[in-house]
């Protein structure tokens, strides 16, 4: 059992700058920022090394944090330029029985994060349908394709905040 | 629609006669596609099975296309499905007939908002017999849906009315 | 010289009578072996997601209802948890009592149909008809509670939409009795068939190390002989106060971690979840239980992660808050997405027949799959 | 015999021989495919607690009159890439070998089609045209389901045949003929005279028998089941793995004929299995036409029997498909090549050592 404050600090001391910071004004869990390039890493990291192990990740979720700018685009509609992406990553350890939240946050325009599917199994549909809903690309990932939507959707990623449905797919009307 | 349908320009007594025949035969046949996409798939399979018992009505599902007469739509038909939708019931053979079954299958259901991946009904693609609402619909909602698709059958006619 | 023969794709789905919903699977064949599964998922994808980050909390509870339409309660249940947990409210006994009484039923009710809908995959057709029988009764339970069969709408954040019908303990009751008999009943017919053990024993195992590393949770992991249950491990709700057991699987017919073990964790469950209802039945208290329902749903900015239980594993909601009236993001992680993920490992070398055999045995639901 | 009897009746040869080789067909096979459709339904909805067919007249009586009139107004769809010649045969080919095979099956002593010596020759080679029926719809169909269906129907039907020709050479061996009505007379009356309680007569052999032949009857049904393909043998069509097998791209009457073929089919394996060791047509308590002396009776009674015979194995059939699960293909090989045929074998040489020398 390590708490997460034990936790920040081992990585802290392995990993340096790549551990940014412990947030614990969080109403419930605290979280660990970590650099989106070194994630794969720390969580290779926290996964062999005694003590912690981490065997299970129990879920990756890719976030839009919406912190851009608001602007609007030729056809009056809102768009977001700038801010980030995140993705988090609820580790846990069967051994141990201890729980940590991971989060890394990238570039909006370039969002671009290492991949974990090496190190647990599960992340790889994880990692694609974080891709499929926020364009999070995966670097290393072996199978970077859409996961829920059609293979040849077109009109971008569902879920970022400016999302714009198409008209029609294949001939047929999508709004009501 | 069968081989014979439409193709008589007028009434007379053994036309009629065949033609009660064969909406009888028809209308007490409906064998039905097993197939599910949702929610109302589950509803489905209750009313097949004991409690419910579509098979009083001479219902029974079929696994392939090919020997089924009616589909029943029954589920959120997302875009990715549609057009598998689409080409199950161009795999069915005539004369064939539609239930959608359930909100969604019927107008896009609670996602016509924002459902982005959802078909808001199936009738864009298909054309649809008979609409069956709920979300889902109860089994008796189905059979009664089915009863309705009977009535359907029971009026068509070997006539065609146009030519006549 | 060794016979070779030419690789066979075989499309199984979006359409096909056992792959439980619309999911496809692209098989690649060597005769009738398997050499490897390519899932495909997406056809139900119904965008919960994006509604959640558009309707109010309450708002969400229908939207939960349909992802795992087979366990809506324990859906329901998972939500209402994690926001709750945000919010901090502590709700009356005699809700919680409830919900565990609902939980539970649901998870027999579940149960029923992966165990019937699996023997229909082998080829018995009647106990899919008499599971789809049993679970009407419970189906009635909860439509004298909620007014639904399927899809409910009943737990709500701070309790439930309202009180149990006068005569709901007294049925449930009945009910636990009525159902006793016909377990056994179905260990009769199907789990110890001659037949059915031979389709099942040895086929589709799944090590504990590898289900742990793909994050298989419930029965499944359970069967592989992980005793990890959420309800005794990490308490939540009031679990804590049940005696009950966490089956695991002990390959009794072959292989610890098959797929007769993963059917057989199921049997037992419902057995154990028989037990923790008989339970809350004898201890409900009296009370109100739509006193803490919060008037307006407005919890502090942050984030949460809680976990349930489900019938098919660990259901977990990620909620992140901003501070308004809506979620900023709700990610689920839904336990059949996880457990599906493993399939083209189980099925390597086996035939075709196994393929539906240890489909059936994983118990997805393609709502939750796809969301 | 019937084609005397017809022969004597209308006077000409021809009409005679048609007459006699469309009876079974109109009297009975197509009645009796309907009327075990209907069975099978309703058996399995009381097996499972439902009510079956109950709208289509009486308790859904007339249900699958229904069907066949329905099936028969379906479009025929024949798609692009089939073969058309081959699926257009295979319907025909597999109606036409079980249809065949009843042209030997004594219905009683008088009802018979064809009294040929090679009687069960006969129908183990038209039945054998079944599997070539289902190989080339399967082939022809152009799809994945239908050829792995029909591969695995082959595959399954061919292996099966073996313990099936091993048990019917015991009962040569026994009998000393392959004429099926020569093998159901000799099975006088009262039932301890059958085949599977040893024969007639009461010597020492018959007891020795009696063990032998219960097992063999049992392997002869075990591998003649296998041969209709019900469940827990309904690999070929395995609905829950290969959609609908074989038959997946068949619409219509082409459909309703491999449905017909397989219900007859059913009931001409249980024919044979009453042939050989149920006493055939022989009633197992006597006659009532000899008892009330009226000889005219008696035929009307054996066919009674024999189809009696015939539909409580069928219903057997119907019982044990919907009470157990389905093989997988190997399974289904293991059973045939490592206990049916080793069984047969020594059931083989020990009744071939018993006639010899008892």
């Amino acid at each position: 059992m390590k708490t997460p404050e034990e936790i920040f600090e081992a990585l802290k001391n392995k990993f340096g700058e790549a551990v940014i910071n412990l947030a614990t004004d969080q109403p419930v869990d605290p979280y660990i920022e970590v650099a989106p390039l070194e994630v794969d890493k720390v969580c290779k990291f926290l996964f062999e090394e005694e003590g912690f192990e981490f065997n299970s990740l129990l879920n990756l979720s890719g976030v839009d944090d919406a912190n851009g700018e608001k602007v609007k685009d030729e056809n009056d509609n809102d768009i977001i330029k700038g801010g980030t992406l995140s993705v988090f990553y609820h580790l846990e350890s069967t051994i141990h029985r201890h729980k940590i939240v991971l989060k890394v946050s990238t570039d909006r325009e370039n969002p671009e994060v290492s991949s974990v599917e090496d190190i647990w199994r599960t992340a790889d549909w994880h990692e694609r349908e974080a891709y499929d809903m926020f364009g999070i690309k995966f670097l290393n990932h072996h199978n970077l394709i859409r996961i829920l939507m059609p293979y040849d959707w077109e009109a971008g990623y569902p879920l970022r905040k400016d999302y714009q449905n198409p008209e029609f797919y294949k001939g047929m009307k999508v709004p009501y | 629609m069968g081989l014979l349908d439409k193709q008589f320009t007028d009434d007379n007594i053994i036309v009629t006669k065949v033609e009660d025949l064969l909406n009888w035969a028809r209308l007490s046949s409906l064998w039905q596609m097993g197939f599910g996409l949702a929610c109302c798939a589950i509803e489905m399979m209750a009313t097949s099975a004991s409690h419910y018992d579509f098979d009083r009505f001479g219902v029974i599902p079929r696994p392939s296309p090919r020997q089924s007469d009616v589909i029943i739509v029954s589920g959120t038909v997302t875009l990715k499905m549609a057009l598998r939708v689409k080409r199950l019931y161009e795999q069915m053979p005539d004369p064939k007939y539609v239930i959608s079954m359930g909100s969604c299958s019927n107008c896009g259901g609670p996602y016509w908002e924002h459902g982005y991946h959802v078909l808001k009904g199936v009738d864009r693609v298909i054309p649809v017999d008979v609409y069956v609402p709920g979300c889902p619909p109860r089994p008796e909602a189905l059979l009664e849906g089915l009863l309705k698709l009977q009535e359907k059958i029971r009026n068509e006619s070997l006539v065609n009315k146009k030519s006549a | 010289m060794s016979l070779k023969t030419e690789e066979m794709i075989l499309n199984m789905g979006p359409q096909h009578p056992s792959t439980h919903g619309v999911l496809r699977l692209e098989l690649k064949l060597e005769g009738e072996i398997i050499t490897d599964v390519i899932p495909h998922i997406g056809y139900l994808h119904r965008c919960f997601e994006k509604h959640a980050e558009a309707m109010t909390y309450p708002q969400i509870i229908p939207y939960t209802d349909r992802m795992d339409y087979l366990a809506s309660m324990y859906n329901e249940f998972g939500y209402v948890l994690a926001v709750e947990k945000l919010m901090g409210i502590e709700v009356p006994e005699r809700v919680e009592y409830i919900r565990v009484i609902m939980g539970e039923l649901q998870r027999i009710a579940s149960h029923l149909v992966a165990l019937g809908t699996y023997g229909a995959d082998i080829g018995a057709f009647t106990p899919f008809l008499f599971c789809f029988r049993d679970r009407e009764h419970i189906l009635h339970l909860f439509e004298i509670t909620s007014g639904a069969r399927l899809l409910y709408n009943y737990i709500w954040i701070g309790g439930v939409s309202h009180d149990l019908h006068p005569d709901f303990l007294r049925l449930t009751k009945e009910f636990v009795d009525y159902f006793r008999p016909k377990v056994k009943e179905l260990n009769e017919l199907l789990t110890f068939n001659q037949i059915f053990i031979d389709r099942t024993a040895n086929v589709g195992v799944l090590p504990a190390e590898t289900a742990i590393n793909y994050g298989i949770t419930g029965p499944n992991l359970r069967a592989s002989g992980v005793k990890w249950d959420l309800r005794k491990d990490d308490p939540y709700s009031i679990y804590d106060r049940f005696d009950f057991e966490i089956p695991v699987g002990n390959g009794e017919k072959g292989t610890c971690g098959d797929c007769w073990d993963r059917y057989y964790v199921r049997v037992k469950e419902m057995e154990e979840s028989l037990k923790i209802i008989e339970q809350a039945i004898e201890q409900i208290p009296e009370g109100d239980v739509t006193s803490a329902i919060p008037r307006r749903v407005k919890p502090p900015a942050g984030q949460v992660y809680s976990r349930v239980e489900n019938p098919r594993g660990e259901l977990g909601y990620f909620i992140i808050s901003d501070g308004s009236v809506n979620p900023k993001r709700v990610k689920v992680r839904a336990p059949s997405f996880v457990n599906l993920e493993v399939l083209g490992e189980l099925c390597k070398g086996h035939m075709v027949a196994d393929v539906v055999a240890i489909l059936g045995s994983i118990d997805i639901v393609l709502g939750e799959i796809d969301r | 015999m019937m084609y005397d009897w017809l022969y004597n009746l209308t006077g000409s040869e021809i009409l005679a021989a048609v007459i006699q080789s469309l009876l079974p067909l109109f009297l009975f096979i197509l009645p009796f495919a309907l009327f075990a459709v209907l069975l099978e339904r309703k058996v399995s909805a009381h097996m499972q607690d439902r009510l079956g067919p109950m709208r289509v007249g009486y308790h859904g009586i007339l249900q699958t009159v229904a069907d066949i009139i329905k099936l028969v107004q379906k479009e025929d769809i024949i798609a692009r890439d089939n073969d058309k010649l081959f699926f257009n045969l295979s319907p025909l080919i597999v109606f036409m070998g079980s249809y065949a095979a009843f042209a030997v099956i004594p219905f009683s002593s008088v009802f018979l089609g064809s009294n040929i010596d090679l009687g069960l020759i006969f129908i183990v080679a038209v039945t054998g045209l079944v599997v070539a029926g289902i190989l080339m719809g399967g082939w022809a169909s152009n799809n994945k389901y239908s050829l792995l269906g029909a591969m695995r129907s082959a595959a399954q039907i061919i292996s099966y045949e073996i313990p099936t020709m091993m048990i019917i050479i015991v009962v040569i061996m026994l009998t000393g003929t392959l004429n099926l009505y020569t093998m159901s007379e000799w099975q006088t009356s009262y039932f301890w005279n059958w085949l599977i309680f040893g024969g007639p007569g009461f010597g020492l052999a018959k007891f020795i028998l009696i063990p032998f032949m219960m097992m063999s009857a049992l392997i002869l049904f075990i591998s003649t089941l296998a041969e209709v393909n019900p469940t827990p043998f309904d690999i070929p069509e395995a609905e829950s793995e290969l959609v609908s097998g074989y038959h997946t791209e068949y619409s219509g009457m082409k459909f309703a004929m491999f449905f017909l073929a397989e219900y007859a089919n059913m009931f001409a394996v249980s024919a044979i299995l009453s042939a050989l060791f149920f006493g055939g047509f022989q009633s197992p308590f006597g006659y009532l036409g000899n008892l009330f002396n009226v000889p005219a009776l008696i035929p009307f009674e054996q066919f009674f029997w024999f189809t009696a015979k015939g539909i409580f194995f069928v219903f057997v059939q119907m019982w044990l498909r919907w009470t157990l699960p389905r093989f997988r293909v190997d399974q289904l090989m293991t059973f045939c090549w490592k206990y049916l045929i080793p069984f047969a074998f020594v059931i083989l040489i020990i009744v071939g050592l018993i006639t010899v020398l008892l």
